[in-house]
């Protein structure tokens, strides 16, 4: 079956996810990207929406963090406050999923302006949970769509710390969590250099080049020792995501994942 | 003690200019009705505080009743931006508009903290955050016994929090499910509030001994405005009204077109109108 | 992952000699049954934790198992003394036991910082007591806000919490209905959590979208022992056995009488009669 | 009807309960002053538990301060965290009862031991919720019979602040609620001087003399300018109170208010 690039990011992302995750979703490419894992190879692992939802299930993607969809199939729902301090802050969550408008190479995001913050040029959404998930999950995998303004030397502004600026404040915060493990894009994928923290190309989804990877990528990037192919969508997993953003379109008139 | 007002009293009497305001709703809930009464009666200089301001919020600050915005995450949630939020913002109209920006774990403990009578919250935030260097109510303590450096931010005590919820009973105890937020939180916190309810009822259910309700003498006034929350949704009544928020997007980008719209479905409309517009809800789907 | 054991294999494996164990339940849902199990393994050199230590922790005491009590309210509720207790601090029998005095207040903070992954809680609190004077967890900070003084307390974080609940479904998640207590924190600041539970069913109750659940990944174990809050109660199940409480002042007083009552009815009993103890209901008098 | 002391006593201290107040109930003394005012002259006052049981109307005296007859006939019922959190400390309780086993001219109560801390003579059960209701409530009401071992010169112990033991400690604390307010006993009732906050006798019960209060009394007792004959319980009082007793003997097998 053929396939997007789109489609590749969300079943490059989703095959990270395993059984035993507990994971802490953003709406958007995170949520598609979790719901395709349990639909697929990961029927048993945890999703918990920030809007207080704990284990939810949701036949389609939801289109905001609090649909009805999951607290109705959700195993509780706890109040706000409770979820950032028990469950977040807590230390019960093994994997958040971060998006952002950009990334820098030691995955540091900004989700709150483009240009200065008193003067913005684009005014983002902002944090919402980002700040905490960034340093309070076990580890963090980032998605996100490979463009040069997306992936950038410097963010703007560090909304959720990566690694921090120059791929050490992190430790050096004595913050003990992983952090960003993993960035997907519909080019590649990137793990962080174990001595720098630095993203590195790990595996590159098929038709796809060096150069192009490059051009869409504002710094100059470094490749691993060995580099990968990713493994094409295979039938069954584009099956499960075509049809999850079916129903989706169809209970919402939109398709959430997109 | 919560007294039965209609609406329009209920914010005649406890929303004043110059109020430090929360609407509450974390996407479930969103006491929209409430809001466009705000509208109506032309409070002015209101200080806005909400986790997720989303369309109700871009409406208040684009007719010029807020001042100021404290706030975690504003966007329309599942489209995009919030046009007017950003118009605002970035070039100041229909006033200039201060902005106190939080993660959600800051606004969550700083609600917490108000409801709890703290005069602050303290909590594991905002590590390497640029957020610590633009928000002077972002500090850090130590920890008296580890020597943890721990964020803190001053608790929410706003003048008047709105909500809305599902059901009263005829002594105003009010019951909250599905998605609670920090309805609870923004209730207790504040020196007075306004529910509005769905119905009100003779007596609450009792489904369960633990179920999240907020006492008749934790609220100044409960008035039932049946769709109150459209096109957000009310658990157990009507679905969230997915297209209306792609129309926002649409609707929201002009200036002129968002003044208009106004001037229809709010300026003239009336708290009677949300009755009939939850849409039905949508055949379940599962998978 | 809970796993669904036997009570024996399930103290055996998590309840370790020198632990720091917290059986929560606020008069409702005390771990009774649990507790027995673990004075029958002979553990020792416990640290125990508990809000309202009452009769099962009189019995661990009496026992020699613990070495030191966290606590803020130690008596047999609605009759009078622990005697054990007081014969272990007044005279240091079977051991001397080393005690850490906190109010309700300090405690039920602590307990939340334990959930809450923090390294202490603050609250406005031990202001003008002698508790702050003999008891030197208890400091106090500046809210770099205000300037005001505020009590805090180290977190709660025990090496094993152990609770009773109503129900469990087949995958371990956990149903606990009533007075909650501390029990939710207990169990979500604890490394290893024990849950006995009246009985496992194939899906917990849907009664409401809040109910207070504990998802299976939150606990170590879940064993099914009906009656195994006897004699405190188990709401929705059986009442509480007040007479047993006004008993055991008169099996307690006495040391020999204490470990004959001991010999008899844990020592030589298993979690299985446990089903048989708890009392019918009284026909209900209301008002 | 004739009546006991104990009786006068319950019946005084539930007078001074209003509908509109909203009460921190415990077990034992206060617990049945507080349900004999709302099934007599306060049928609307609120009464809450630290078990977490808002707003309950038990048929019978609890035994204990969990019994399932609070949460059965409660409003709702909340976490115990949340109890000291958004409802005691948030300051939403207008009126505290508390009982010790000592207690001084300045209102600070001891419930923790008799003798020394570290070699106590006896240890009492300590705190519970009331070192944070003394200082949370709106006011403190105190009950306790009346005996020089009870109304002491110096408490061995503070576990809840009065006025401090010099009469001025609250004040400097910066403390904000009003303190004890009333103290009731089963031989007068005292309120505290506007000046010195000392404990001085308002009211004394029928039949008792000045004499007899200061035998049983551990410091110097004042008397107020005024000082009036607390009214005798009324048959309709007596009956209430009586009727209560009864049902929770009944229920518990145990007068659980003596």
């Amino acid at each position: 079956m053929s396939y997007t690039s789109s489609e590749m990011m969300t079943v490059a992302a989703a095959r990270a996810v395993s059984n035993d995750d507990i994971c802490f979703v953003g709406i958007g490419l995170p949520s598609a990207a979790c719901n395709l894992a349990r639909l697929t190879h990961a029927p048993r692992v945890t999703l918990i929406y920030e809007s207080g939802t704990l284990e939810t299930r949701p036949g389609v993607l939801p289109l905001s963090i609090g649909d009805p969809e999951l607290c109705e199939t959700a195993l509780t729902t706890v109040a706000v406050p409770e979820m950032f301090r028990y469950w977040l802050q807590g230390g019960r969550i093994t994997l958040g999923f971060l998006g952002g408008a950009q990334v820098d190479r030691f995955g540091n995001l900004n989700s709150t302006v483009i240009g200065d913050y008193a003067k913005p040029k684009v005014r983002l959404p902002g944090s919402g949970g980002a700040t905490e998930i960034a340093t309070s999950c076990g580890k963090t995998f980032i998605i996100m769509r490979h463009n040069p303004r997306s992936l950038v030397a410097q963010v703007d502004f560090v909304t959720s710390m990566g690694h921090g600026r120059s791929g050490v404040e992190r430790q050096a915060l004595g913050v003990k969590t992983q952090g960003p493990a993993l960035l997907v894009t519909d080019l590649c994928i990137m793990t962080p250099d174990a001595a720098t923290n630095e993203f590195v190309v790990a595996s590159i989804h098929p038709g796809v080049t060096r150069e192009r990877i490059q051009e869409n990528t504002g710094w100059p990037v470094r490749f691993a020792q060995t580099v990968t192919e990713t493994a094409a969508p295979t039938n069954v997993e584009l099956q499960a995501l075509r049809e999850l953003n079916d129903r989706t379109a169809r209970a919402h008139g939109v398709a959430a994942s997109d | 003690m919560a007294e039965i007002f209609n609406l329009s009293e209920a914010v005649a009497r406890f929303v004043n200019d110059g109020d430090i305001v929360a609407m509450e709703g974390f996407t479930h809930l969103i006491p929209f009705a409430a809001g466009h009464e705000v509208i109506r009666q032309k409070r002015r200089d209101l200080t806005l505080i909400r986790m997720t301001p989303d369309i109700l919020y871009d409406q208040l600050i684009g007719m010029g009743a807020a001042r100021k915005l404290i706030f975690s995450w504003g966007g329309n949630p599942g489209v995009g931006s919030l046009h007017r939020l950003r118009d605002a913002i970035e070039r100041g109209w229909p006033r200039p508009l201060e902005i106190e920006e939080h993660s959600h774990a800051g606004m969550a403990n700083a609600f917490e903290a108000g409801a709890a009578g703290m005069p602050c919250a303290i909590f594991r935030g905002y590590q390497g955050s640029d957020l610590a260097r633009v928000n002077p109510n972002i500090k850090f303590v130590t920890c008296p016994f580890t020597g943890e450096q721990l964020a803190s931010v001053p608790a929410i005590r706003p003048d008047v929090s709105i909500i809305h919820a599902q059901k009263a009973d005829r002594a105003g105890n009010v019951l909250v499910e599905g998605i609670v937020g920090v309805q609870k939180e923004a209730v207790l916190a504040a020196r007075r509030a306004i529910a509005t309810v769905e119905e009100i009822v003779d007596q609450l259910p009792t489904r369960s001994p633990n179920a999240v309700v907020l006492p008749s003498w934790t609220l100044s006034a409960v008035t039932a405005v049946p769709g109150g929350a459209h096109p957000s949704y009310t658990h157990g009544y009507y679905p969230r009204d997915n297209s209306f928020y792609i129309e926002w997007d649409e609707i929201s980008r002009d200036r002129e077109k968002f003044l208009a719209w106004m001037q229809t479905n709010v300026l003239e409309a009336h708290p009677e109108d949300f009755a009939a517009r939850p849409p039905l809800r949508r055949i379940e789907i599962t998978a």
